[in-house]
Parts: structure tokens; sequence; C-alpha cells
């Protein structure tokens, strides 16, 4: 369910196009169901009208794709963003990927996305969906209406929604909202009160299932380098298989780690996983390490500002203290 | 548990140019004995250790990597161990959630004139990690192909 | 491939005592790449050396391992052994098999194993290794002086005695700074004027320096040996080579009531001012703020005196660009602000004031003529309260005032008191004080005296507040010592206010990315071994704006900058170490990481059009290292998550290498 | 399992003689440990050698099928495998495996003609091990032509072969050309392609091109300009391969595979393959 | 034909396991998972499994071969052995199909590869009619009968009774074995049964799909379609599409360094990747336009092309439902079908 529709959308897009603020907009387009739909460029009313769709399953993160697009041609490209995504955009400004200059950027409110693999768990044979705020209808293939509680279906990220506040706008269709309070660490403090063994065979479990498709990396609105060190030969650590369970960790690990104090926490990662490896959980274990060791830090929040692997202060935690800090509060 | 008595460790000592490979040049010239399990390589600060270096080493097969840096403050560079301070926190806090025995990563600052907190550390690590035995949880079993 | 020679040294039996140095050589041989292997008894003495020359040439070697000593010992030395035999010197590696091998393991089988292990890691290294050729870059020799207080002046002489020639930057209209304002100094009292003002005739004198005063630094680009910087000397409405200084017009300036900065407010001057009578250089400056001529276009009274026709009422600020090969800052100084301090009454009452508004009122050139008069009255204080530490080591009050020791207070507070003694012996003279602090050369007998001699009042203990009632200050202290209330009706308060560094350093530092620590004052390159370095090279600190200071302190301070200036501006060419950053451009994202790691400010961006091979062009921002201001910590390496960013001689793949061959057993 | 011949499974090659061709080239002389050709093949296919631990390359093998006691590639360094090559010495082993894609059709389409060689830099690689078979089944082939160029004189691949053998030949006519004039060369300068067109061949034979894309474009619209047709005309393309067997998924131009399809293709033929080359 | 009851399920798995390796579809984290039966896994009742059983024939990563070296000297050591018996109960009709795409080019095309032929000869597929599709499913449209799959024995599970009939020489020794534990049974139950499966394919949203088209010989029709750049917009150059999917063949082979020498493996590739075909001197596929192309040519156009016809696709709609961004085989024939249409 969500409070702004498809049609305001449109409208506002044809609005900037016609206006000749924008010459693209960067959106979703519909797809074979009702809920796979594809990021695209919209150069036409036209291709708005027959094409553009927005709701519940307009899940994908806009912001990666103006790295390209900004660098195509002249003249602006307008984008719809959902609260969370313009924290990655803001990151990416902060990072000198995008030309703030050449985006026009439309707030569009989130009321939270459906998680598909959720979704297709709950219901066999989708035919459609009908969302309103407490249930999802699916109209199934074989077994008629299925209802279940939207709550049920709703995409983890959302669920632990951490902003409905867009960070970066230079428009926005429908009503603003405030950064939320949300339970996002709770898992993360779960696995941490678990004992090393159990840990260790959480993560092993989780992460031998990585098949190295990259979806994570290649989603990630942080994952932006040039050309990443496991694609480089010349890197020394290029690798292309989970050939051996330290693989997917070295991979899982090290990727966590470059995007550490840049990553906004915008879930794409696990929802692109096609093994369904909670991989957020990665990076809001550094997220969380950040926030009690050197204080509050949320990526993308503002433009500009200093993360903090690249920041210190002189009377920082001993790296031994902040692995045992977690005992402590135990 | 792990077959101690017979268990020889593999350190991997990152130790930087200015004052912890001169630390541990001192522990030499002192005569000050550590295990020869441990094997230093030289890097011309802390903040030069990646962490890919650390990963790769527990790969090929190092029971434990130790970290040896100027003290805050000393830095030959000014800051650079101010961030492999951070680094190496976030790395080995994240080792630590994956499961990984925490007793097998250290950073530890080690002066030029430290010889003797030089061969201790390096002693304190070898038997900690010889004590918890080969390292399973973060090896690459096709390295032993 | 390469072509790699090892050679074990036995260092007497240092190494051989414990390591089958023969053992080493042989289990090395069938290392890939390695050619050729042999030990000898010492490789460094000249046969060894000899040795590897004579193995390099007939071998053809590319690179060789030495498993010796200590790199820190002998690398430099085997490198030119490298040199002399024609292979570059940075294809030289040490296995350090006496500090961490032999001279700690007592087996001789362990021992031996170990010193494989490091030959084995050092030939892994080598194999990576390619021949690197420091850098060189020009060397501009001028040097910028910014700020001309005691500190800048001594740098500039000195660089200038050593023929160089030198910019001072001064943003008052004279260079002379907070010591032209003193009366007396410690511990000698003499007089400030009498020993600063010749040193500045020298610098007026000098053809060497030039000063440009009413002026300041705007931009600064470039890096050591080749700074581009820009000075904007701000429109004084005098021609300086024209007026001859004679002062008719500022005697003849209708606009009167211009509070006089020199002396801190505590008399006018006119609109058209000399600062005082030993100014350098001694021209007049038209305060823009007030002059009626400029605010409205009528008036012109100082033009029609000036005889030299000196008076320029249409001049404007003034750009200059210039090239300096080193800069040195030597910002200073200001006590910092009392407005926080209410409970000494600062604003309340005329009667309290700085230290170094006494050091006015007790100077000759003051307001008073140098007679010790209230302000407030003009009457002889009988009772002097001097309050120390105000706003210094203010832990709690970190808000108001400053954590750090200002260091000069408790010298200077000694010194008016005892002044005060010495001149008007009727006075009480009451200080109170945390600690005195007095570790320099006679400064704790000077301090003594001051007790003992002149009978100056100490009591520890802080002043709790100051009130004026009718002409007098109600003073409520503790006696920390007699462990009571104190409360004295004092005439005259002074207070010892912290000093803090010039406002202008903030954005002077990160004109030239030199790093400040969090009170603003600059950060030395390395607290002990380089006090007058900045991290940033080609840039020096003088005087207090590294850190609180004295005279003494500062006039060797300034001199020893002057010295590594002097250094710097000697050479032709400055060699870099060739162990510096790299950028793959192919590979950079441009996202800064890097930039904001680098302690030296080595890493720049900039636009680059790509040739992608899909034959399309892109621009992307990529980073740069400029290798002559890199100094090899490698933070940005691991900063930068694409790998773009690798450091020469500790390469990823390099240490990667090393890691493998010594976990491969 | 093992008896079971498996093509991705190299044999041990040794590195018997390193000749160095041009600054950039060099040919490699390669055995088997036991001192044999490693195995037969025919002229224009390839061999897939590697050094264990630096990669695997697809390289043609440059030496004649008639010359039955060892094979010689032509190795221009362009990568870490060839680099490596490059810096490898008598004695080395390295690892051969093929013979991969197909072979000119010397013994059908090609027997009975006049042989039109066209080849630049590098290029005569492929081609020496047809012209050498050519040579040596002389009477099978009417006149040969060779017309052969690169950016110098030192750039000339096995020029010495070229000199006192080729040229040496009856019926067989060298023409060589450099790019640039140069000192102590008194032969002809000038591109390849003009060069072509320069000379005019009668039509009435069989031509094989080799060279880099933009040569071969330019040559092949020579060779049309003066009356060839394209089934005439026959090429080798070079491209990224890994498996060499046409199942690894890379090397494919359109539908065709160039490790087992080609890399000879006539050249009517690669007008029928998409515009991916 | 013969047939088990339900209830009896875990016997027929226990027998088979007796003297083989048994991996059925059972449920786990990542969704169904092939998993090596042991007493007590339970049969999933999820449509299919997240990954075909491609990875059972041509595993993500397999070692080739060993390599010793000392000084100058190579030793090649095959390290090939006889791979175990194994059975793999439960494959759907697009999988098993699936395989027959794979042996297309691993067994039938030359040269034979030995390491997939080593598996394929030593598994046996128990395939496993389809009654409940889901909306992602297209097998029909590449003439794959979910009612009637191919495989070893071909499986057909009613309300109380699991029937089963061979179909090879492999599987008809296979339950043979079973005998004892299974009983004859006549066809009704699985007439019905594939009646009820055929009535419902028609009525998936996919089921008016054609490869009508698409085959051999139409590249220059489609290579320089327009319709490519738009398709190919968003994606991200992953590999899921590659890896979830039962046909993909693509592979690399990579030397890894151990502490005693090398080992050459190989593992799965994507054409989607930019790397995939960089090698020392270009690329000849620079963009990600290039890439996609060169993957639904692939399997619409080239595979038909040299393999009679077959598509390299088989409409298990795995790509559908694991895109990160929901660009699959369905969509880009639809576009493709349109400029056909529209074109010619």
């Amino acid at each position: 369910m969500q409070e702004v529709m498809r049609d305001k959308l449109v409208a506002k897009a044809k609005e900037l196009l016609t206006g000749g603020v924008v010459t693209r907009v960067l959106g979703w387009k519909r797809g074979e169901f009702c809920y796979d739909l594809t990021p695209g460029i919209f150069k036409s009313a036209d291709e708005l009208d027959k094409e553009f769709d927005f709701g519940d399953f307009a899940a994908p993160n806009l912001s990666k794709y103006l790295i390209d697009e900004t660098r195509k041609e002249d003249g602006k490209v307008a984008v719809f963003m959902k609260p969370c995504d313009t924290y990655s955009f803001n990151q990416l400004l902060t990072e000198h990927r995008i030309d703030r200059e050449k985006v026009y950027v439309i707030g569009v409110p989130c009321e939270g996305m459906i998680d598909n693999k959720k979704l297709s768990a709950a219901a066999d044979g989708i035919k459609n969906v009908a969302v309103d705020y407490e249930n999802v209808v699916v109209e199934t293939l074989w077994d008629g209406n299925v209802t279940v509680p939207r709550e049920s279906v709703l995409a983890e990220r959302c669920l632990n929604c951490k902003s409905k506040k867009h960070v970066a706008l230079d428009e926005l269709v429908g009503y603003e909202d405030e950064i939320t309070e949300c339970n996002r660490f709770d898992e993360v403090a779960r696995l941490e009160a678990m004992t090393p063994e159990e840990r260790f065979e959480f993560w092993q479990g989780e992460l031998s299932r990585c098949i190295r498709c990259n979806a994570c990396r290649d989603v990630c609105p942080a994952c932006t380098c040039e050309k990443c060190v496991f694609d480089n030969p010349s890197s020394g650590v290029e690798s292309k298989a989970p050939s051996d369970s330290f693989e997917e960790k070295m991979f899982h690990i090290i990727r966590a780690f470059h995007v550490t104090g840049r990553c906004t926490d915008c879930g794409e990662c696990s929802r692109v996983c096609p093994q369904n490896i909670p991989l957020h959980l990665l990076n809001r274990k550094f997220i969380k390490d950040i926030n009690e060791l050197w204080g509050e830090y949320q990526a993308g929040a503002e433009v500009g500002s200093r993360a903090p692997l690249v920041n210190y202060t002189f009377d920082d935690m001993e790296p031994s203290e902040a692995v045992e800090r977690g005992d402590k509060n135990a | 548990m792990q077959d101690v008595t017979n268990f020889k460790p593999l350190i991997v000592a990152f130790c930087c140019n200015w004052c912890s490979y001169a630390g541990a040049d001192l522990a030499g010239s002192n005569r000050l004995a550590y295990p020869a399990d441990v094997k230093i390589i030289r890097v011309p600060c802390s903040c030069r250790v990646n962490p890919m270096f650390i990963l790769r080493a527990f790969q090929r097969g190092a029971d434990g990597v130790i970290i040896c840096g100027c003290h805050p403050g000393d830095c030959h560079y000014t800051s650079g161990n101010y961030y492999a301070r951070r680094r190496m926190s976030l790395l080995f806090s994240m080792l630590d959630y994956l499961g990984i025995e925490r007793d097998r990563t250290r950073v530890e600052w080690v002066s030029a004139a430290e010889g003797a907190k030089f061969a201790a550390t390096m002693n304190d690590f070898v038997e900690k990690v010889t004590a918890l035995g080969p390292n399973k949880r973060l090896e690459d079993l096709r390295c032993k192909k | 491939m390469q072509r790699i020679g090892v050679f074990v040294c036995h260092c007497g039996t240092n190494i051989a005592g414990t390591v089958d140095v023969v053992a080493v050589a042989e289990a090395l041989k069938n290392e890939p790449g390695v050619v050729h292997s042999a030990e000898y008894q010492y490789m460094c003495s000249q046969a060894g050396q000899d040795l590897i020359k004579a193995a390099i040439k007939e071998h053809n070697l590319s690179g060789i391992v030495v498993c010796s000593c200590s790199p820190r010992m002998h690398e430099a030395t085997f490198r030119k052994t490298a040199a002399a035999a024609g292979l570059n010197p940075y294809m030289v590696e040490i296995a350090n098999i006496r500090e961490q091998c032999s001279w700690i393991h007592k087996d001789m089988a362990s021992g031996t194993e170990k010193a494989i292990i490091l030959g084995k890691a050092a030939i892994a290294k080598v194999n990576l290794n390619t021949p690197l050729t420091p850098g060189e870059s020009p060397v501009t020799k001028r040097a910028l002086v910014i700020g001309g207080g005691i500190a800048g002046i001594q740098t500039a002489l000195d660089i200038a005695d050593a023929g160089f020639p030198v910019d001072i930057v001064e943003t008052k209209p004279t260079i002379g700074g907070k010591m032209a304002q003193l009366d007396k100094t410690f511990p000698t009292l003499d007089c400030a004027a009498c020993i600063l003002t010749p040193k500045m005739v020298d610098v007026a004198q000098n053809e060497k320096i030039r000063i440009f005063s009413y002026s300041e630094v705007v931009d600064v680009r470039g890096f050591v040996g080749n700074f581009d910087v820009t000075i904007k000397k701000r429109a004084r409405y005098v021609k300086e080579d024209i007026c001859t200084g004679c002062g008719l017009c500022t005697e003849k300036c209708p606009q009167k009531k211009v509070p006089n900065e020199f002396n801190l407010g505590m008399d006018n001057r006119r609109a058209i001012y000399i600062p005082f009578a030993q100014a350098v250089p001694k021209v007049a400056t038209i305060d823009a703020d007030y002059c009626t001529m400029l605010k409205t276009g009528k008036c012109g009274v100082c033009a029609k005196v000036c005889t030299a026709g000196a008076i320029d009422y249409e001049a404007k600020d003034e750009f200059i660009e210039e090239k300096y090969g080193a800069v040195v800052v030597a910002t200073g100084f200001n006590p910092i602000s009392m407005d926080k301090f209410d409970e000494f009454a600062y604003n309340q009452s005329k009667d309290v004031i700085t230290s170094l508004e006494f050091e006015r009122l007790t100077n000759a050139a003051g307001p008073t003529a140098g007679k010790l008069l209230r302000p407030s009255d003009g009457e002889h204080p009988h009772t002097i309260v001097f309050v120390q530490c105000v706003g210094s080591r203010c832990e709690a009050c970190a808000e108001k005032g400053k954590e750090y020791c200002s260091k000069i207070c408790c010298m200077y507070t000694a010194k008016h008191a005892m002044l005060t003694r010495d001149k008007y012996p009727d006075t009480d003279v009451y200080v109170f004080y945390i600690d005195v602090r007095t570790p320099g050369k006679a400064f704790d007998e000077f301090y003594r005296r001051a007790v003992e001699e002149y009978g100056v009042h100490y009591i520890k203990g802080m002043v709790g507040k100051v009130s004026p009632e009718g002409n007098k200050l109600k003073v409520q202290a503790s006696d920390l010592i007699a462990g009571k209330q104190l409360h004295i009706d004092a005439d005259l308060v002074v207070l010892a206010a912290a000093i803090e560094p010039d406002k202008s350093a903030r954005g002077l530092a990160t004109m030239l990315t030199a790093s400040m620590d969090t009170n603003d004052f600059f950060t030395e390159a390395h607290p002990k071994l380089r006090p007058v370095e900045s991290p940033t090279a080609g840039v020096f600190l003088s005087g207090t704006c590294q850190g609180p200071k004295d005279i003494p302190e500062t006039v060797s301070q300034a001199g020893a900058a002057a010295s590594k200036v002097i250094g710097l501006l000697c050479k032709d060419k400055l060699t870099g170490n060739p162990c510096v950053a790299q950028s793959d451009e192919m590979m950079c994202n441009g996202c800064s990481s890097c930039e904001r790691v680098c302690p030296y400010g080595a890493i720049t961006y900039s636009d680059k059009e790509f040739r992608m091979p899909d034959r399309t062009t892109k621009i992307r921002r990529v980073a740069s290292v400029n290798p002559a201001v890199c100094q090899g910590c490698g933070a940005c390496t691991v900063a930068c998550p694409s790998g773009a960013m690798d450091l020469n001689g500790f390469k990823n793949n390099q240490i990667m290498a090393e890691v493998d061959a010594i976990c491969k057993m | 399992m093992a008896q079971i011949n498996e093509t991705l499974i190299p044999v041990v090659g040794v590195i018997t003689d390193v000749r160095i061709d041009t600054p950039d080239i060099k040919t490699f002389r390669v055995v088997t440990p036991d001192g044999k050709k490693p195995f037969d093949h025919r002229p224009g296919q390839c061999a897939m050698l590697s050094v264990p631990g630096v990669g695997e390359a697809m390289f043609s093998i440059t030496s004649s099928p008639t010359n039955t006691e060892f094979m010689e590639f032509s190795i221009k360094k362009c990568g870490c495998v060839t680099e490596w090559l490059h810096s490898a010495e008598v004695g080395q082993m390295i690892t051969v495996r093929g013979p991969y894609g197909n072979p000119f059709p010397v013994d059908d389409v090609f027997a009975g003609h006049d042989m039109l060689f066209i080849a630049g830099g590098v290029g005569l690689a492929p081609l020496r091990s047809v012209i050498n078979y050519c040579r040596h089944y002389r009477d099978k082939y009417g006149r040969i032509d060779i017309v052969y160029g690169s950016r110098s004189k030192d750039d000339l691949l096995d020029y010495k072969e070229i000199i006192e053998e080729w040229q040496t030949d009856e019926n067989v006519h060298v023409h060589l050309t450099i790019d640039r004039e140069q000192e102590g060369w008194d032969g002809h300068v000038g591109f390849v392609p003009n060069y072509v067109k320069e000379l005019g061949f009668d039509t009435n034979k069989m031509a094989v091109l080799c060279g880099p894309p933009i040569m071969i474009k330019f040559t092949l619209q020579g060779l049309m300009d003066i009356g060839f047709d394209k089934t005439q005309i026959y090429t080798t393309l070079e491209l990224r391969m890994k498996c060499g067997v046409g199942k690894c998924g890379r090397c494919n131009v359109g539908a065709k595979y160039v490790c087992k399809d080609g890399p000879v293709f006539r050249c009517d033929e690669l007008d029928e393959l998409p515009d991916e080359y | 034909m013969r047939k088990i009851s339900l209830d009896k399920l875990d016997l027929l798995f226990a027998k088979i396991a007796e003297n083989q390796s048994l991996y059925i579809p059972s449920d786990s984290v990542e969704g169904a998972k092939f998993t090596k039966w042991t007493n007590g896994t339970a049969l999933t009742n999820e449509l299919n499994t997240v990954r075909g059983i491609k990875d059972f024939f041509f595993p993500q990563s397999e070692d080739l071969m060993k390599f010793k070296m000392q000084g100058k000297n190579i030793e090649v050591i095959d390290i090939r052995d006889e791979h175990e018996d194994f059975v793999i109960f439960g494959a759907r009709a697009c999988d098993v199909r699936a395989m027959t795409v794979l042996d297309n080019v691993f067994l039938h095309a030359e040269p034979v590869d030995t390491y997939y032929k080593n598996r394929r000869e030593h598994g046996i597929i128990m395939s496993l009619a389809c009654t409940r599709p889901v909306e992602t499913c297209f097998c029909g449209t590449f003439g794959i009968d979910a009612a009637n799959p191919e495989g070893d024995i071909v499986c057909h599970k009613t309300d109380d009774a699991l029937y089963m009939n061979a179909v090879s020489e492999k599987g008809t020794a296979l339950l043979d074995s079973l005998s004892d534990i299974t009983e004859d049974a006549d066809t009704k139950a699985v007439d019905e049964q594939k009646a009820l499966i055929k009535e419902r394919m028609t009525k998936l949203p996919l089921a008016e799909l054609t490869t009508d088209a698409f085959g051999g010989g139409k590249t220059e029709k489609f290579f320089d379609s327009p319709e490519w750049a738009k398709l190919s917009e968003s994606c991200l150059g992953c590999g899921t599409c590659t890896f979830v999917c039962p046909t993909c063949q693509c592979y690399d082979i990579r030397d890894f360094k151990t502490n005693d020498g090398v080992v050459r493996y190989r593992c799965w590739d994507s054409c989607m990747y930019s790397q995939f075909t960089r090698m020392a001197h270009g690329n000849n596929r620079n963009s990600q336009k290039e890439r996609f192309r060169q993957r639904f040519m692939h399997k619409l156009v080239y595979y038909p092309e040299n393999n009679n016809g077959m598509f390299s696709c088989v409409g298990c709609g795995r790509c559908l439902a694991k895109c990160p961004i929901r660009m699959n085989i369905v969509k880009v024939m639809k576009a493709l079908e349109g400029t056909d249409n529209g074109s010619n």
C-alpha cells in the first residue's frame, strides 16, 4: 500500500519532461507480473504512460544508476527516490560519483516494500496482489485468494526502516515524514550474544550458500569501484567462485569492510541475494560497532561528512577493548 | 581439544618499520628469545596493513596474526597508527562476530625502545595461539591440496 | 621472471652460530627466480660487497636477496653495492636472519628453518620488485614567512643571512608583533623595544627581505620546493614608497576618536596612523572604517598636509603572486577573550585589565607614558591583585578557556609584580596562583626574587569573584595553604589571560594542508624529532603558532626553522623517496578517501578524460599523488577500496607474496 | 579414469630453443621431456600453452606440420603469460595441449592453386606454418607469392628464414615492405594494403590473410578492388579463448566458436557473422 | 510402472540410499535444495529448488588437475577419479531437459568433457511431474511436457502414492532393485494427473509465449535490434541469472597456488561479467549491452543453430524469480518478438 499512486508520479515526470527541466526520467518499469518492476529510463510521455510503474514492489534503489546516467549526456535526469534511497544518493555525492547539477531528485514517500521472497513463500502461483495497510491479498493460480498480514511479507529493511525522511530532495511528491526509531541492530545483538562456536556455525551456514553471483556487490550503491578488487587479476584476491568456504568469507568480509562507513544500510544486498543470505547483518555489525566505538554515524545523512574510517581521535578505543567490549555488556 | 603438545603455531607479525620492527631488532640485540613460530613482515607503518593481508595469512595457513605499530601519538607519519587502530578494531570485531577465535588476532604498540615488550608480547601471543590449536575456521583447504 | 641472487651472511658466528648458513643458501637455490646462491663470512665487508657485485655482473642478476642483519642496519649499504654494480638499488631485499633469527633462537634446526622461510619471503618479494627511481623536483629559492612577530623576524633574518630572499607577510601595518607591545622582558628585564626594534630595522634594511605589511596570504598551491602563493596587499591609501613617515598627517587628522589597538584600546589614535614610533615600515595607514574622506568623500586633510603627496584615496587591494620553495608559519598568538569570565568583572570595571594591557600601562610609550595609573580615574593603585591561569589549564571550563598551560604567564606575572614593587614600593601586590611554573634558565631565581626581595604576596588559591564597589574592587579569594577565605579591596586587578593561536591560523592550515591539533596549534611532523616542521613537506613552524612559548624559546625555534628552510633551499633539486604511493587512474573512483587520510596533503584530484575500451570517452575524477610530498606511509592504500592506490616498494602483491611464502610450510 | 584422454589436461613441454625475432616477439621451440613433438597438427591450428600458476593462452603453431621433431611458437609479449614466457630460458618446462581449431584447407581447396600469402607484423606466425607446408609439398601448389610487412626492418618476423630460404626457393616470390623509411633498408616502404594493390596480382589464386584487424580490413578491400572474390580469401582470427574446445563460452562470434569452428575462416563466412570481432 | 504409497516414501529413500548417495529436494534457509538423504530428510513442498540439478554434473567449482613444480620442471598430475554412484530424486521436467542441453555441449560435441561424463555416467535422475506449476513457469514454450518429464525414472506423485516408470537402462536397473518394496501399478492415476497438469499448463500466465520468432539463423534479424540497449540498460552485470540457470555452462579455468604446487580448477563463469571476455589484448564485448545480448542470443539463436533447433532455455523461471532488477528472458523474448513482427 503506497500513499502516493503511480499516476501522480507519471504526471510529475511528464511535467518535468515537457517543461524541459529534465531530458529523461529514471524510474521503474512495469514487468510481466504485478511484482517484477525493472529500473529504467523514460524519455517520453508515451513511454511513461505505457511502462512506468510504482507501488509495493518498487524496491530497487535507483541511486547507483545515476553514476553512469549523469555521465552519459548533457541535460538533467529526474529520478524517483524513496527516503532510504536518498541516503545512498548523498553518499555517492560525498564520494564525488554523481554530478548533483545533473540530477533532479523527486522524493516519493514509502510505506515499506514487499519482499518477493517472503511473498512467494506465503503463496504459490501469484496471479495478482492487492495490498492495504493491514493485509496483502494474493490471487493465486490454484488456491484462490490467499490473505496474509502485510507485516509478514514486508521486507526486513522496511520493518526496520531507519528513516522516512528524504535527506536529498529537489521536489517531494506527497508527504514528508521523520527519521524513525527502529530496532535494526537487535539481530546483530542477538548474534553477538551467542558463543563464538554458535556464531561460527551460523555464519558458516549462511555464507557457505554463497554462489558468488556478485549480485550483492553489483547492486550495492556503495560498491561503485571502477574495477572491484575481486575482478582484478593484479589484486591478488581475484576470485570467481566459492571454491572453498574461506573464499566466500574473504569476499564478504572484505566487501563489508570496503563499504564500512559508506554503507547506508539500504538493504539492497540482502534483497537481491538469490541464496537468501542475510548480508545486511555484516554491514550492520560494522555500523553498530562504529556507533558504539566512535559515536553515531549515518552514512549519507549529509553530503561531505567524514567517514569514521578516514577519521580518528587521539583516544579511540584499542582494538582489543573493541573486541571484548561485548563481553562486559553481556 | 587439539593436540597442544606437538602443535607449533604459525604466526605472522606485521611490524612498522620505525618502531616495532626496531623493537624486534632490539629484542634480537638483547638476545631476548621468543619462539621461531613468529615471522615478521616489515611494513612502513601499521596503517599499511590491509585487512586483505590478514585474511590472506589465515587463508594460507597462519594460526595467528599480530600487528605492531608505534604507540599512539608516536607514529612516524603522525596519524598512521590511529587509522590502523580504527581499522583493526572493526576488522577484529567482525572476525569475532563471525566466530573466529579472538586470540588469533592482536594489535600491540611497541616502540623502538621496547625490545623486552616485543619479546614478551610474542611469547604471550604464541602461547595463546598455541592453546587455541590450529586455525580451522579461516583456513583454505585448497592450500593443503 | 627475475634473475635473483641470494647472499647469505655468516656475520662471523653471529648468524652462523645458530643458523646453518650453508643449508640456507642451498635451500634457497631452487626458489622461483633464483639463479645464484652463495654464503660468505661478512657480506657487509668490502670483500662481501665485491662478491655481490661480481655475482650481479656474472649472472646478470635482476634482483638480490641478502640474508643478513636487520635492514635497518645495512639495507642502505647493500643498495649502494647493487647500484655500484649497475643494479637498481630498489631491487635489493634483506632477509633479517640475525636480529629476528640467530640472535633469538638457540636451536640450530629451528633457526635454520626460520632463516630459510625468511629468505623465501624476501625472494618472493624481490620477484615482484620493480626498479624504482626517486623523483626530482626543482626548488624555488625563496622563502615565505607568514607573520612578522619576533618569530617571523628572526626566521627571516636567519634565512636572509644565508643568502636566500625572504618575504614576510604581516596582517598589521607594521611588523613587530606582540613583542613590540611589551615593556620589559623576563628574566633579564631588558626593555623589549631595545632588543626588538634593532632587529626590525635589520629586516627593513636587509636587501634579501621584502615586507608585505597590512597583507595576508589568500591562496597556496603547489608543494615543497614549489609553492605558488597569492598575497593580498590591503589598500592602506598611503603610497608606501613615497610616505616618509613624518607623521604630520597623523597629527592633523580631524578624526581623533579611533580606539588605538596597539594600546589595546586604552587610548585613541587618528584615522590615519602609524602604530608606534619605531614601526617598520614606518608608513602611515588610513583606517578605512573611520576615515571621513573614504566614508563621505568630505575631508582630505591628510592629503593637504602631506608634502610628499603620498595619500591615495583611490587605492585598491592588490594581489601579488609569488613562488616559494618553503613556507614558514609564524602566526603567533592572542590572549583569549575575557568576555566569558564574568566572575572577574572584566567587562564591568575598567580597572580589571589583562596582563597585556598592564604591559601597555607600564610602557613609557603607552597610554600613560609609563606611569602606573588606574584606567578608571588615573589614580595610583595601591593594592594590585594579579590572577594567574585565567582560562589556562581549564579542564572543567573548556568552553570558556583552554585545557593547556599558556606557559608564559607565571613569569610575566612575576615580572609585573616585581616591577610594580620596584617602582611603587607603597603598593601591595598579591598574586593568586594554582602552581608557579618556572622551568627555564634563571626563571626560578627570578620568581624567588619577586617573593623574597620585593615582598610580593604569592597566595596559592583561586580568585572566586571580583566585584566593583565604589572605586574599589572587592576580591574574594581562597588561600589554600592557610585554608581560609580572603577578601581584598583592590585598586587594580590584572588577569593573566590564556593565550591562543591567532584566528587566521585555521584558514592558513587548510590552504597549506598542514595539520592542526584540536586547539588550532599547528602539529609538528614529529613531536620530538621534527619539532619545527609541519608534516606537510616544505612547511615549517616558528614560534607560538605551534604551542605556547616565551621569547627565548621562540627565537631558538625561529632559528631552527630557518636552518631547516636553508637546508631545503640549498638544494637545487629535491630527490624524493621513491617508495611513495601511486594511483592507478584506470581504477581510481575519485572517492577522496585517500585524500582524507593523507597526513601530508600529497593527494590531489582532477577530472581526466579516459578512452574506454568501447571507444567512448568518459570523464572521471581521479587521484594523483605528488611524489615530492608523499612520505610513503601507506594509509591511503588501505583507505582505497578499489586498490587503485598502491605503495611502491611495499606493493599489495609484494606483501601478499611475503605472506604466502611465510605461510607455505 | 586416467586412461581416458581429457583434452583439458595438457602434456609437459620443454623449451629447447628461444629465438629473439623482434624486440617484442620471440620464437620458442617446444618438445616433450623425452624429446618428441608434443602432438601432430595441421597448418593453421593452435595450441594452448600454459605456465601453471600464471595462466593459459592460445597460440598458433608456427612450425610446419611437416616438421615432426618439434613445435615452434612465435609469441608477442602482451600479457602475463607471454611476459612470463619471454623471460623463460632454455630448459624451462611449460604445458601444452591441442591441437585446436580448423586448419587451412591445404590439401583440398588450396591444392593445385597459386597461393598468395599476405601478413602483417606477428600475423606471419600462423602463416609460416602454411607457407612452409606449401613449400614442403611444392609440386602440389603453383606460384607462391608472399607479401609481408611490418613497422620496421627489426619488426620483421623470421627475417633470416625469409631471406635465406623462402626467397631462394623456386617460384616463391617474397615481397617485403616496412611502414616507414629506415636506414639500411632498400626494399619497399609503405603499408601492406597499398603494396598489395601496387603489386596487382592476377586473381586466379587463393589468398591467405593474417595481421592486425585494421590491416585485414583494408587488405581485404584492396584484394576485392583488384578482382578477388571473398571465397578466394582465407584468414585466421585471434580471439579470447579459455578452453579451446568450444565449451567455455568465450570465443564465439555469433553462433561460431573461434576455437572450434575457426580460427581459420573464409572471408565470405565472416560476413555471415555478426560484427562482434 | 511401479508404485509405492507415500507413507512408505522414507522406506524407498532408505532403500535407494543403501547402495548410493541419494539427493532429494528438501527445505532449507535458502529455499528448497537438493540435500543428501539421511534418515529424516523430508521432501519439500516447494515446486522447485533454488538451483537445478546442473550442480551435480557440472559443479560450480571442480579441480581438473595438479601441477608440481621444482626449478624449471613441471609435473602434471591427473587427479580424476571414478565418481561415486548417486541418484537425484525429484528433478523437474525443466531441469531434466536442461541436462540434455548440457549433454549437447559436454558429451555430444567433440571433444567429450570427461569430468562431466564421469558424473553423468554415475548419476541416475528420478524426475517428478509438476502438479502445481507457478506463474513463472513456461517450460511449455520450449516443448517440455511438465506432465511427462524425461529422466531415467519418471515419477508422478499423487495424493497417496508415488508412481515410477523407468525409461532408461540405468533407471530400469534401479527400479528393479526396488521391486521388493514397490508394487506394480496401472497408469490410471498417472493419466489423470497428466490430464490435470496439461490443463493447468494452459492456464499459466506465460502459456502463450512461443519461440516462433527465434531459432538458428536469426542472428542477423536480432543482432542489431535497438531493443538490446533498452533491455540491458538496468542490467547490473551480476551473474545471478547465469548461476541459477540450469543450462548455462560458461566456465573459466583458473590456477590456484597451493602450498605444494598448483591446482588447476574450473569454475562457473558468466557471460554477463565485464571480465568474461577480457584477455591480454582487449575485450570483444565491452559494453553490458553486448554481454547481455550474448547471453540471450546464445539461448535463443546461437545454441539452436548449433543444436538442431533446441533452445538452451527450459522455462524453469528461475531468472524471473531471482534477477535483482527483474530483467529476464521472457521480457527479452517479448520485446524482440515485437520488433520481429514490426520490422519484418
